[in-house]
């Protein structure tokens, strides 16, 4: 394991000190819990939470800020917070009108955010959520806990957000993250695995001329390990896949995302936006925002992952347009 | 619990290796935060009803062990301890009706049943036979956690991996099953 | 070598392409040439060029828009660019109040800017340039072609477009120049190397268990190579560096950059941020503003870079925090 | 210029391998690029004076090697050709005059001088020798390039090695060596 880290069990604890000292002019940390807020106060507004285990960087803490989220808890790497920690953060993000959770569906995730919202409830204050599952790599089955929340769920963090700032209530959120997460639709290649700190080793093993599609961002297996192709042969499968996953209109516009997994260079990630612009343009879909970063990452992982969103409200893209206050957005 | 705690320690690595292939490769080191926590609350401050352990443990699980564990885990020993009550010692046939409580906290809370390859089959199988024979011992407990192997997951992380889930032994049969044999050789199970 | 790529020689074109797509809002491409410009026009006011070789993304190309750069050229990958390209870069920039050029101080950038130069000169262009070197892991020298020039660099863009913006001369542009380069100071480490797409083979080669410090943005070899050490021995060597370096005064006020070199991932970039300000603190020493991230980077090299800025004016400070409209700062 | 692209093509990965331990390992690649374009260039538009060969040549050389190498090249090239004028055959005395033109092209550029490890250690001694006996073979110049290897690199990319630099021959001195090879095969300099 070759990492600029100090003690293994240490890694999220300062992580969270130096992100806080970093960006002071915009967010805080809560006491000495796992969950870090926003320095705007947002007076009467629903604040929105997110969280999940760590390792996602920028995720979740980089979208804190005026327009976009309250709060954020730290899990440890790669694994859901605990209750009380998201807790914390309820009651952080809690300006008298409510709070709204991001949740993205892991059973880990679901659990323990239900759980909190148990404990809030219990205290008066109103909560609400959603469960993002942008990722189509995995089937869709009522019989199971469904597909994974991915790099998709940034756009109902941001979405949402700045209805949030406009003053909308908890339940305008809710509909509207429940329309959104149907419209987005993720799938994540690498190249190669990240190591958990506490683990020390690698999460899997890709050969030296291997890589493999529909990898989950905590390295979860994907669908098919395959020999290496060049950028257009992994746009065509990876596009390919999600554009069959809408039943397409003629006139759908869609905002498109490559998100680097950590390792990636921005080289590599404008390379492959590029060709699946090309292929985008050759079917004659509309994009109407592109966006390439490095946005919900799995620590040292290589690789990326292609997101679409289909706008079926026009307000969606301006939301998402919105200036904001914060490190990453 | 300091021998579940032994334990655990003993099969972190394991268990977390169990978890690579089919999860995300953390459920030993997250059950290993929970245990440690537990086993350092209770030495601490050592609670004075045999339900107030049971508690102390169910909230150390809850706020230490993360992941899906750490709920599930926390829920049976909330459940547990809420069985147990005024009780400071139980009959076989009580402490087979509060694994059953923990077993159902499982269920409520992990929206699983059986055959989902989970905790549950473990847990179910595992209750089911101390209540019928009123014994249990390591090898059957094995058992159990090995029929997991063939199983296709539908719930947790592993389901995302569908059929290729199959062939694999589940983590968290595994650890549960480590508990109960550490309750085979601490509480009379056997 | 694995990349998401087409073919290796076709790297820097396509990457321009989804370069320009995906921030059509706010640059375009020159052309055929290799030269990004800013859409903001910017009239009668100084443009300000950079580049250099390619794989240091999201630099130059980043930085371009309203209260920054106005053109980018871009070389090979590690290459620098010709100067008929240069010069083009100069052409999309000059609205009427000449052109100055930000070089990085390598031989072959130097060379190529200054022919650059020598064409706009003749063609009437009024051009002014400085050279940045802040990497001290180099030893100075009247009799060699000094230290090379990196990470600090973004602070000369960021300072100069702000000026520029307010209606700056070339000559103020200058003179601010040469008074901001020799507060800033970086050194850079690497846990891994980069590899150039054409050349197809690691630039070098460090043991599973080897780091570098002072390695340079291309891969140069850096000062001593060392067993890996945590994040709090790294930022001892580097920071120790850096501040013997300077004439420490007793109200000096710094900016503190964190660069990754691309494979880094975020977690790292802040735990040793954390590490400086502790050493910072420590000493007693004012810190003024933060950033962590990837700014200037190395392809895929895994490490990263440490970079000090005293302000020597307190203007500089807000000129950095001045708002601008670019895809990447 | 055919046989110096060929010679280029064939030592490419040659060159870029000695940039790699005290450079940044493109000079192969980059003298690549202009070699190829300069013969292209060359063949698509056959220039009619020798001049003007030269000339094109330094601006194929100057618009895509880029590096330190492209406007060190690029402007002996052209002051070459400048020098050239309307000759279209030269005698040895005008190659040697012509060849030191391109050396000072050379130095004015790169502020450099002999003993900094660059491609100036091997055009220096070269056009001397060829001044002053009229002959110059391979082995002579390979002899000037390996003396680049135990200086201390104080221009260019291997001057921030320093000491370091020592015992590596140096890329642009190999490639000069290369074309004044080619020269002494094609342009009669033995
Ligand atoms: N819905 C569920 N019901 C019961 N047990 C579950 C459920 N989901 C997951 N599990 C159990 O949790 C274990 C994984 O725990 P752990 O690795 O700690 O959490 P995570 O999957 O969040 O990393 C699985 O092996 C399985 O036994
Ligand atoms: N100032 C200089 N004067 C003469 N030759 C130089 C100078 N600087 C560098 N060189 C030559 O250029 C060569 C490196 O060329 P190249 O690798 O193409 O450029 P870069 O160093 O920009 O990558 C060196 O080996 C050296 O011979
Ligand atoms: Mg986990
Ligand atoms: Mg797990
Ligand atoms: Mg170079
Ligand atoms: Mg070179």
């Amino acid at each position: 394991m070759k990492k600029i880290i100090n003690k293994p069990e240490n890694v999220v604890e300062e992580m969270m000190q130096g992100f806080a000292q970093t960006h002071d002019d915009l967010v805080h940390r809560v006491g000495e819990t796992r969950v870090m807020a926003r320095n705007y106060e947002g007076k009467n507004k629903v604040g929105i939470i997110s969280g999940g285990g760590s390792g996602h960087e920028p995720t979740h803490a980089g979208f804190l800020g005026k327009g976009m989220l309250s709060a954020a808890v730290f899990g440890d790497v790669f694994t859901s917070p605990t209750p009380d920690q998201v807790y914390e953060a309820i009651k952080a993000a809690d300006k008298g009108a409510g709070v709204f959770m991001v949740v993205k569906n892991y059973t880990g995730d679901v659990l323990n955010f239900e759980m909190a919202k148990d404990m809030a409830e219990a205290e008066g204050i109103e909560v609400d959520y959603c469960v993002t599952n942008d990722d189509i790599s995995v089937e869709d089955s009522t019989f199971s806990d469904g597909r994974r929340g991915v790099a998709g769920t940034i756009y109902v963090h941001k979405i949402l957000g700045a209805m949030a700032e406009r003053g909308a209530s908890l339940k305008d959120l809710k509909t509207t993250a429940e329309k959104i997460i149907p419209e987005m639709k993720t799938i994540g290649i690498a190249l190669s695995p990240a190591t958990v700190p506490e683990q020390g080793t690698p999460g899997f093993e890709l050969n030296e001329d291997e890589m493999e599609f529909g990898i989950g961002i905590h390295g979860e297996p994907g669908y098919e390990r395959v020999k290496l192709q060049d950028s257009k042969s992994i746009a065509k499968e990876i596009y390919g896949r999600i554009k069959k996953a809408y039943d397409l209109k003629d006139n759908d516009e869609f905002v498109v995302l490559v998100n680097g997994m950590g390792a990636t260079p921005l080289m590599e990630e404008y390379i492959f936006m590029n060709d699946v612009l090309a292929l985008m343009k050759h079917d004659g879909i509309k994009v109407v925002k592109k966006m390439v970063g490095d946005f919900m990452t799995s620590i040292e992982m290589a690789g990326l992952s292609l997101t679409l969103l289909r706008l079926k409200d026009a307000q969606w893209l301006k939301d998402i347009n919105e200036p904001v206050e914060t490190p990453a957005w | 619990m300091d021998a579940f705690t032994n334990t655990i320690e003993e099969n972190k690595t394991h268990l977390s290796k169990l978890d690579n292939p089919i999860g995300d490769g953390d459920h030993g080191h997250n059950m290993s935060r929970g245990v440690k926590a537990a086993s350092e609350a209770l030495n601490s401050t050592p609670p004075k009803t045999l339900s107030e352990v049971f508690k102390t443990v169910a909230m150390s699980l809850i706020s230490k062990v993360g992941g899906a564990a750490g709920p599930l885990y926390g829920t049976a020993f909330l459940n547990m301890s809420k069985y147990i009550g005024d009780n400071e010692t139980l009959s076989k046939e009580q402490i087979a009706s509060m694994l059953e409580e923990g077993l159902n906290g499982i269920k409520t809370r992990g929206k699983a049943t059986t055959g989902e390859k989970t905790m549950i089959d473990l847990w179910e199988p595992a209750v089911n036979h101390f209540k019928e024979n009123g014994t249990l011992d390591a090898s059957i407990i094995d058992d159990y956690v090995e029929k997991t192997n063939p199983m296709k997951a539908t719930k947790g992380r592993a389901a995302y991996l569908g059929e290729r889930s199959i062939g694999h032994t589940d983590p968290g049969a595994t650890s549960s099953g480590l508990l109960f044999k550490t309750l085979i050789d601490t509480a009379g199970l056997s």
